[in-house]
């Protein structure tokens, strides 16, 4: 369900909103115990790099995302519902309850997969941009990461391949200023991160993330650059609101960085661009969050009701269903014990 | 010390290491500001300063990478790593590098570096954040495996770790981190490569290390008001491996079972019980039985992931069924 | 097809699903015009252009991550590893991304790529550049494993590499690119996942793969000359695993030996042993003799290497004290 | 033997024809059959690399090499007649005749080890300098690589890591234009190496790899930066004269370019320069020469009559001479064996 208005600011804020709304409704779920672990980790605070970027891309295209991923995914097109069971653990999510949160996954809407390797999907988009080329298919594909990834080797050995073999490609660093505990400047002796891909030979740019028609526009055209052969590399500035996961109080930064740091609320600033503009009054901006905090509200007792995997489920899948699974401890051993009696 | 916790246990072998010693530094995510993932190392960087705390960027090769360096120009690096799971981008630095250097330099010069992490289940976690990987590093010559068990190891295994000469890969359980237990400084400890024996039974060897012991100590409760006695041998190091103790348990019983979370093919089961099997053959009355991490990747399903690993119902039921 | 060398079948093997399958592409270091560190790809970039035959940067982490994003997106991607030592730094995207993710995404998706590699001594390469790694592969729940010894399963095991929908590492033997042999595309071949024996005798069952089935068949024919007659099984591939063709012969046999070229400790000698130990246990007269690599490095002397791993002259001696 | 002169680039001039004629003597004694194996990589057409840079350095001073090293050993003072024997596999050499051409090391010439994977020695510099600013020594920490090894990621978290930490390091990268059969141009869209580094925080600069003296001055520029805690990325760029590895003719580059390479020859042009400046003259020119070369001949018969390994030695220095050795395969199974008889 996706609320449709005559102002596309508005259904940039509309799409942020629903992250936004989402995104509270996981930090409900695990306090009522029904998520699946802890590692649950809240995109708030980002949601115009998903939003900006994600409206910026085209059905076909693919995307591969990391542990904060959510926000990417239902920018994308997502069902909450099954978001939300799968991150309960349960079959009837969208990876059966056995991703989770940071393996998400749907390759009907080219979502490649979440990760929960720091930089571990970024090298996918190579190979989906060679298949694109060799299938001269005019998708595009991306990957989303942290500030965090630009410490892994493995992003700049895909930047160069990218920028060499001309694919279509773009690189989303959302750099929410944090990678755990370390602010970025303690990761590096220079945060401006988008300078790093420019002399392996890609376009690169940096863009405030708390403006959604900003990152929009920029991601725009560094698609349309990606799509034909000169490859980007976009950083989305903004601030992780909270804690790196469900359970950090994020005790290594002070109270007056952090909020200062949720005063670049993109969220707010779109909703206050609306009215500002006249492009939506107030009351229609809470009728929609409040039919939005409705659909997410639903997505807690659609997880909660859902199926638990079936126990023997946990040997499908390891190989393709036309193989045989593999043998359980169990079964080997009642086979070797018993046949000894 | 007198009771404590795994985790507390841990710091403080760390802190009196790097007390005793200006060389050891720490290096690794989040081990400073933060305290470590798991806690370990709070409050070390106000204790030793940054210059000793190191907190690295996201960067694992290069963080083995750079102990490696750092253990060859005089320190004595412990180098972290988050999880065992990413082991996998660090093989290189640690299989061809610190593993082989000793040797492919012809004895000129030692690596002495440990690498701190930890694995295993039981936080819902997922694929990419539960395994137990200790295999890939048992098989790589060159290389040290410390995995300790009890808040004891936890202290005392660090110790030994940080005394050595070649590279050790000391590897915690993620479950055990809030386990407390007695730390006794006083006592005789087991030394470096032996195995522990908590508890002797005439019926059955369990062979086992890290969480999986704790779970064969309660298996072996229940077994026991079957009257199945089990000897259990907490192994502590793998590599070295203490197969006189195996081998004079295993005679005795002329029953084995070994235990580990491992995924079981060509894991530390499977060397274990190769090596029970060509060591005892004569002494074996049934087939070492291996008990492991089934072939498979591990769901964040609380139930899939719980039996995706040994259980202590599942080595009592094979227990069982071997003395039945 | 007639007399070939297992270079040349490798390079027809992947010639031919080129030309069936659009969708199949190399992608590694060298393989387009140098022709591949081993030769094996040479002419390919000719015949199916730079972009099907795609030269890499030095960057072997995102050469198997790629390949990994091209099996998603309907490639199916034959990446190369020049040598099976570089498996360290690629072990991330391989066993935390190829194997894994079916499984971690439902089985929405599988990874059909291949991992083509070659491993092993013989050319006084050194420690970086002379392992048997695949004991990592096997032990990686999700990974098929294929390790050709013969020219036939040069071109054969390949195709049929080729044809699975879940990720295969193929580790070829750099001592046996220049092996030649007959190849026949007539006869039935063996099908994947299943042994092949091409030797049977009542004394013995060698269970082998890669070069070492070499090794084996000419130690076979010593031990015949004193009377002694092995059975050989030539695995094929270690993942699946043939435990059928194995556990009949050791069975009517009685004695078993396991040979491979990689280091013992925890490697693929230790999951056959076990494995043997355990299914075929009523059986043994023996416990199941290990002939495998040394638990060291691989040193660049000749001298030290070719002892550094299993010799026929090993094999024969270790038969003849297991039928003394 | 060093020959000493008063002229500077003569000093510099001598080096570079040891390592030449060190390198021609290598290829001989493989055509004779006596070097330990054909994986054998020659830095002809690299000596102003080694000498510039080697010279820049200080004793105390450590480093890490390559595939390629034998030229910056040799500068940072090795005995040609150990390492050769290394070369041939002889017990009498650097490493005991484990290690060879691509393993070579010595930790009393600070010489952290050659590497046979690419890229892989340089993240050693880093611990390195982290030992340096711990034991408060002024000693820095070089890592030589190939242009191929950009190509690695590991290189961009090293030198992320020097920067951060104002490390006492150098990155210099021997740019000789192939990655085996893989021209540079190959093997990214943008050969301007050097600038990959500055967004690091790290200086960055490339050279004339046919001018020692050029190399030495900028070498010793950066080595003083790098001291004082801004470490460097230098490139040094040359031609690779011969094939890959012994055996490679090169097939894969035209003859005119490779007859033009080898115009870019730092030893000729030393040598010119010299006369042409008048600080040496022609004759005496060629007495150095004659000397080297009677020094460098030398060391073929020395590896050739140097003692082989002992078989048993493959079971030491797995571990520390203070623990035992792993148990042999033969030594297991006689024992397993023989105790059921
Ligand atoms: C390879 C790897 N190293 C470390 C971690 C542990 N870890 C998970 S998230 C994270 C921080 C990532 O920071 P960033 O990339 O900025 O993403 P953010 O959490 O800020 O969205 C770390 C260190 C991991 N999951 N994978
Ligand atoms: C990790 C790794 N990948 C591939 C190789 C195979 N290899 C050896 S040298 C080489 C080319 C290296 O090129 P470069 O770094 O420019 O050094 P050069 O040979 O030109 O001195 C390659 C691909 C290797 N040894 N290690
Ligand atoms: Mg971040
Ligand atoms: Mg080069």
């Amino acid at each position: 369900m996706e609320t449709q208005t005559n102002s596309r600011l508005a259904d940039l804020y509309a799409m942020m909103r629903r992250i936004r709304t989402f995104e509270e409704r996981v930090g409900e779920l695990f306090v009522r115990g029904q998520s699946a672990g802890s590692m649950l980790h809240l995109s708030i605070g980002e949601e115009a790099a998903a939003v900006g970027v994600g409206t910026a891309m085209r059905d076909g295209d693919t995307f591969t995302t990391h542990h904060r991923g959510h926000g990417v995914f239902l920018a994308r097109g997502a069902d909450p519902r099954l978001m939300m069971a799968e991150i309960a653990g349960k079959e009837t999510g969208y990876c059966s309850g056995k991703g989770g949160s940071m393996h998400i996954a749907d390759m009907k809407l080219g979502h490649l997969g979440a990760n929960a390797i720091v930089g571990g999907g970024i090298p996918f988009v190579v190979g989906a941009g060679l298949a694109a080329r060799q299938k001269s298919s005019d998708s595009l594909s991306v990957a989303f990461f942290g500030d965090g990834a630009t410490g892994q080797g493995i992003l700049y050995e895909s930047m160069n391949m990218a920028a060499l073999w001309r694919l279509p490609v773009l690189f989303v660093c959302i750099n929410n200023q944090y990678g755990m505990g370390t602010r970025i400047d303690n990761a590096t002796a220079d945060p401006d991160l988008y300078k790093r891909a420019i002399p392996f030979g890609l376009r690169g740019a940096s863009v405030d993330g708390t403006d959604v028609e900003a990152v929009a526009e920029i991601a725009g055209k560094m698609i349309t650059d990606a799509r034909a052969g000169k490859p980007g590399f976009l950083v989305v500035d903004c601030y992780r609101f909270y804690g790196h996961a469900r359970m950090d109080k994020s005790p290594y930064r002070d109270d007056a960085e952090e909020s200062e740091g949720r005063l670049r609320d993109p969220v707010i600033k779109a909703r206050e661009t609306l009215i500002s503009r006249g492009e939506i009054d107030g009351s229609s901006l809470d009728e929609m969050d409040q039919n939005i905090a409705a659909e997410m509200d639903a997505t807690i007792d659609f997880a909660a009701d859902a199926r638990e995997p079936q126990l023997d489920s946990i040997f499908d899948d390891v190989y393709d269903p036309s193989t045989p699974p593999p043998e359980s401890v169990r079964g080997r051993l009642a086979r070797i014990l018993g046949q000894r009696q | 010390m007198g009771k404590t916790t795994y985790r507390d246990a841990l710091r403080q072998a760390l802190s009196d290491s790097m007390t005793t010693d200006p060389n050891v530094v720490l290096i690794g995510e989040e081990v400073g500001r933060y305290g470590g993932a798991y806690g370990v190392t709070k409050g070390l960087i106000d204790e030793f300063g940054p210059d000793r705390v190191i907190d690295t960027p996201i960067s694992e090769p290069s963080i083995v990478g750079a102990a490696v360096g750092a253990a060859m120009s005089g320190l004595r690096p412990v180098a972290e790593l988050m999880y065992v799971d990413f082991i996998g981008m660090t093989m290189d630095q640690l299989a061809n590098q610190a593993a082989k250097i000793r040797y492919m330099f012809g004895g000129q010069i030692g690596v002495p570096m440990i690498l701190r992490t930890q694995g295993g289940t039981g936080r819902s976690a997922g694929a990419q954040h539960s395994q137990s990987l200790e295999a890939y590093v048992m098989h790589t010559p060159g290389l040290r495996l410390a995995m300790p068990a009890t808040v004891s190891d936890a202290y005392h295994l660090l110790r030994q770790s940080m005394a050595q000469p070649d590279p050790v890969v000391f590897i915690e359980h993620k479950a055990l981190y809030a386990t407390s237990g007695e730390l006794d400084d006083q006592t005789p400890v087991v030394p470096w490569g032996k195995a522990h024996v908590p508890r002797q039974g005439d019926d059955l060897v369990i062979v086992t290390y890290s969480r999986q012991l704790h779970y064969a100590i309660s298996a072996a409760d229940t077994l026991a008001k079957d009257g199945i006695e089990a000897t259990i041998i907490d192994l502590r190091t793998l590599n070295p491996l203490d197969i006189d103790t195996i081998r004079t348990h295993v005679e005795r019983c002329g029953h084995a079972m070994v235990v580990s979370e491992g995924v079981m093919t060509a894991g530390v089961a499977a060397e274990l019980a190769a090596r029970i099997s060509e060591e005892c053959f004569d002494f074996l009355e049934n087939p070492v039985i291996r008990i492991a991490g089934e072939d498979i990747p591990i769901s964040v399903s609380p139930l899939l992931e719980t039996n995706s690993v040994p259980t202590p119902e599942l080595i009592v039921d094979a227990a069982r069924m071997m003395r039945s």
